[in-house]
């Protein structure tokens, strides 16, 4: 199966990580990909840890398992570290990528001697600045569409643009900061 | 046969098949995980997409109920469920299929109670499938679609009027969002066409009584009758999947045979684990092992003798059940398919599987093992113990 | 159109039963002679009746026929004999035996 | 809307004889005249909750109902009925039924109304489904042979709450339906029986049936086998269910209680009870204190109605 990339959300209810993973499978999916994008549910509410995931391939996918070796990992809450093991499975040519504002080495003992890559991007401090308030989604997609080599930038910033004026049409005043979001994240991961 | 790309979870692949189909009458009560189904219609008839009569009712037994109501009075009717709200229907789904009314449910297979649990599992519709409704299943999103688009075509058809089910795995379709062809709306409401009953209760022409009671007399007779319904359906599913290949290009049957052409093992299952053991069967041919699968669509009425001549070439067949029957021996699927050997005088050996209860995963490498499992039946010129769990901790 | 019952009986095989058992049509209870199912039936002495018309809605059967305001004979292929109308009668003109 | 007697005797009778109701059953009495409410020239849809006249007015392939008739099962007629008017609404809007005018009755027991059906009746009404709802309350099971309900009244004799020497009869009181159903704050609720010479149920008929939206009629319907009386005598069991006020005629009439008869003289419940063999145990020496209690639940209850109808 030529290029086709797996990729774990771990968030808590209520802050998105479900819809994250719907998004990228959106984006994806504009660029011609094969995409799922599915949340393993339970009966949890808000702030329970929950988990999403994403297959994006060239080919069609037709396998309906959870992800249990992704190449990447998003980690949306980082309170979720100490928590869940959030690289098991996880491949070392890939990558974790984690929402912190803390410096990588304040991470890295929580990857329980994870090998691969770690990603950081402050989507709180993006966010706030970007859009005012705190919704981590919009940051962490762009960051992990950059980690993970979806699409070049270019077209995944005008493939949000395109999204972003169909979702939001009554409310155009967001578009703005969505993308501003965006554009700040793929700039401050690292 | 202009198709349109597009990416949708399963409940939304349905909405939309219903949003193009603009029934007459939708009565709905919601329930994990099929509850985006009415809600996404709900949100059609807010937005005059449909002028269809949507009902918010006070249960799934009412829904079934007020379906029922419907359909009788000469209205195309439908409505979704899932597990325990499959089980408050049970006796409406025997009266739907006694009054011979064509209607619809979508039904989003989940796990039944005691304990209750959310998640996948068949055991709510195997429990229906003696109720007389036709029940089709999919593998994925764009199956449990193409399925809708389908349905009423076959259960109005003149010679079968039956109900139908037309049933996708809970969260694992219903929720996951993949890739799917749409059809243009104007080309499903052609392919549908219009429902013309002929007796009905609002026939201003002429009364009609539905709902008798039945003495000793007649009951066989009529249950008889019934029976005549269904044994038109696999022809008339065959029919009507020829037309929708015609306007789709999308090829269905009563079941999908892959890579079954000399196959000596097969796996027998149904539902979107279906995908899952194609990418098994995939693996294990790149190693040159002659392994196959029947894929069900149309598991009532069952095929059984198409099903046997499918497998006539198999030594060694697994048939994986998404429920328990508690009978000691085996589940629904697992009976059925074995009771199509016996008739046909297979000498295939077949153990049954218990697998995927609840939710429980299934993974490319457990179908793997399925097969391998297969091998060892086959060497051993044994079967072994027919009756297995799959993925149990023991 | 309408179903014809005379064709439905106990002998009747499986192929020709309506689909659905449903009965196109209405009324089809009045070739079921309940009639039988008693003996004693109200008499009607017509010379006493006022046309009141107060027999026609007491009967739990629909045994008194109304016409252009007028009430008309028993329908005894169906009464079952209850006595209620008898009772309803403020001038006498229904008897029964057995009610009085 | 004027009343005349001999005009609503002289409609065409929408309930053919032929069915297998009991001798001198007050259920199909109940039906007659309600249907008498419609007007000619509209059609209707009857449903049906299971029960005795549902098994005795369409036993194949004899249906005894000159209009559309719908039976499904015991505890959906209200669900029932729902989903055929709308398909009346959905047809009508989309072109597919023109220019006829049809009404939605649905008859149930008390059995199919007070208990099993309650919750799809809820439903119905709370939704406001342009329908009648008519219970034809005989107060017990009567199909399976005469076993208490919610309607079943206190002390009555019924085959699960039979009299014994520890038992007289039914223990608890009755359900008061028509205040459930009308704190739904439907548009119309009444309840009735046959008195008056059937004025009073043929003009609540007529109401209920053309009250757009949703509307519910209780009547009392006597069972000569259940309640154990003089076949003949039921118009007089009525008439003394009414003057001792066990059975009030009222109705709710936009949130509105209205009474619609008041005894002269109010007679005493024993009066009512006596000529019914389910009660007779009450008349036995030594259970005065019984006819007292269900005296005072009668006076209670009358008294608060006079409550809400005076406000």
């Amino acid at each position: 199966m030529s290029n086709h990339t797996e990729i774990r959300w771990h968030g808590r209810g209520g802050q998105g990580a479900k819809t994250a993973a719907l998004l990228l499978a959106d984006v994806a999916f504009k660029t011609g990909k094969y995409v799922q994008g599915f949340p393993e549910y339970g009966p949890e509410r808000m702030g329970a840890p929950i988990t999403a995931y994403n297959r994006i391939s060239d080919e069609v996918i037709r396998v309906h398992s959870n992800i249990y070796d992704p190449e990447f990992v998003v980690v949306v809450d980082e309170s979720l570290l100490e928590t869940v093991d959030v690289t098991a499975g996880l491949k070392k040519e890939g990558a974790i990528l984690v929402n912190t504002a803390r410096p990588k080495e304040e991470i890295i003992p929580h990857l329980k001697g994870y090998e691969g890559k770690l990603y950081t991007i402050d989507a709180h401090k993006v966010s706030m600045e970007a859009m005012g308030k705190y919704f981590p989604n919009t940051p962490l997609l762009a960051a992990i569409v950059k980690v993970a080599n979806i699409m070049d930038e270019e077209t995944f910033l005008r493939e949000m643009q395109a999204s972003f004026k169909h979702k939001f049409a009554s409310k155009p005043e967001v578009i703005d900061g969505n993308m501003k979001a965006l554009e700040m994240a793929l700039k401050e991961v690292k | 046969m202009a198709g349109k790309r597009d990416r949708l979870s399963g409940n939304e692949a349905i909405a939309i098949a219903l949003r193009q189909i603009n029934p007459d009458v939708f009565p709905a009560f919601p329930i994990t995980p099929s509850t985006e189904i009415p809600q996404y219609f709900a949100s059609f008839v807010a937005n005059g997409q449909v002028d269809t009569e949507f009902i918010p009712v006070e249960s799934e037994h009412s829904s079934m109920s007020a379906a029922i109501g419907a359909s009788a009075a000469g209205a195309r009717s439908l409505t979704a469920t899932s597990s325990c709200g499959l089980a408050y229907m049970w006796e409406e789904l025997y009266i739907a299929a006694s009054n011979r009314l064509p209607l619809a449910l979508a039904l989003v297979n989940r796990a039944l109670s005691g304990p209750i649990n959310i998640n996948c599992d068949h055991s709510d519709s195997m429990g229906a499938r003696d109720a007389g409704w036709i029940q089709i299943y999919a593998e994925n999103n764009q199956e449990a679609y193409d399925n809708m688009v389908q349905a009423f075509r076959i259960s109005e058809h003149k010679d079968v009027r039956l109900p139908i089910m037309i049933c996708q795995d809970g969260f694992i379709t219903s929720h996951a969002v993949e890739n799917i062809e749409l059809l243009e709306d104007a080309d499903v409401k052609n392919f549908v066409g219009e429902y013309e009953p002929e007796d009905y209760l609002l026939n201003p022409e002429c009364p009609m009584a539905v709902g008798p009671y039945s003495i000793t007399d007649y009951y066989m007779e009529a249950k008889r009758n019934q029976a005549e319904g269904t044994r038109n359906v696999s022809r008339v599913v065959k029919e009507v999947a020829e037309d929708f290949e015609k306007l789709s290009g999308r090829k269905y049957g009563l079941f999908e045979e892959y890579r079954m052409e000399d196959a000596e093992r097969a796996v027998v299952i149904i539902g979107s684990a279906a995908g899952t053991t194609k990418d098994a069967v995939d693996r294990l041919r790149e190693q040159g092992e002659k392994v196959g699968l029947i894929k069900i669509r149309l598991f009532r009425p069952f095929p059984a003798d198409e099903i046997a001549e499918a497998l006539k070439n198999v030594k060694a067949i697994a048939i994986m059940d998404r429920a328990e029957s508690y009978t000691n021996h085996g589940g629904p699927l697992g009976a059925d398919v074995m009771s199509a050997l016996f008739r046909a005088r297979s000498q295939a050996l077949a153990i049954n599987y218990v697998y995927g209860l609840g939710g429980r995963d299934v993974r490319v490498e457990d179908m793997e093992n399925v097969y391998e499992t297969l091998k060892q039946v086959i060497a051993d010129g044994d079967a072994g113990e027919m009756y297995r769990y799959m993925g149990i901790r023991e | 159109m309408a179903t014809d019952i005379s064709k439905l009986g106990v002998k009747t095989k499986w192929q020709d039963l309506t689909e659905g058992m449903i009965v196109a049509g209405a009324g089809t209870s009045k070739d079921f002679h309940t009639g039988e199912w008693t003996s004693v039936k109200p008499e009607f002495i017509e010379d006493k009746c006022k046309q009141c018309l107060l027999c026609v809605p007491v009967c739990p059967d629909s045994c008194i026929p109304v016409k252009d305001m007028k009430r008309g004979a028993f329908d005894y292929d169906h009464c079952k004999g209850c006595g209620i109308c008898v009772k309803a009668c403020p001038f006498g003109a229904i008897t029964m035996e057995g009610v009085k | 809307m004027s009343y005349n007697f001999k005009e609503t005797m002289n409609k065409p009778e929408r309930l053919a004889p032929g069915h297998r109701m009991c001798a001198g059953c007050g259920g199909t009495i109940a039906v007659r005249n309600v249907l008498r409410g419609l007007h000619e020239g509209d059609k209707a849809v009857i449903g049906n909750a299971t029960g005795c006249l549902e098994v005795s007015t369409f036993t194949y392939p004899y249906t005894a109902w000159e209009d559309s008739y719908i039976h499904n099962a015991f505890e959906n007629a209200g669900a029932t009925l729902s989903g055929v008017e709308g398909a009346y609404k959905a047809l009508k809007r989309k072109g597919k039924l023109q220019d006829t005018n049809y009404k939605f009755i649905t008859f149930g027991g008390d059995g199919g109304t007070y208990d099993i059906g309650l919750q799809s009746l809820s439903g119905a009404m709370e939704r406001n489904q342009d329908l009648v709802y008519v219970c034809y309350d005989n107060g017990a099971y009567m199909n399976t042979g005469i076993q208490r309900s919610s309607a079943t009244p206190m002390y009555a004799d019924t085959t699960t709450t039979p009299v014994g020497s520890e038992s007289n009869g039914k223990p608890q009181n009755r359900k008061d339906l028509a205040s459930v159903i009308a704190a739904h704050n439907i548009p119309y609720v009444a309840q009735t029986t046959f008195v008056q010479n059937f004025k009073d149920l043929h003009i609540k008929s007529e109401k209920a049936i053309y009250t757009p939206g949703a509307a519910f009629l209780n009547i009392m319907a006597p069972c000569p086998r259940g309640w154990r009386y003089n076949t003949p005598d039921i118009m007089e069991i009525c008439k003394l269910g009414v003057e001792t006020c066990y059975w009030p005629l009222f109705e709710v009439v936009e949130g509105k209680w209205i009474l619609n008869y008041e005894p002269k003289k109010k007679l005493p419940i024993e009066d009512f009870l006596r000529p019914q063999g389910r009660f007779k145990h009450l008349f036995k020496k030594g259970n005065e204190d019984l006819l007292e209690a269900f005296q005072k639940e009668v006076d209670r209850r009358w008294e608060d109605l006079l409550f809400r109808c005076s406000r």
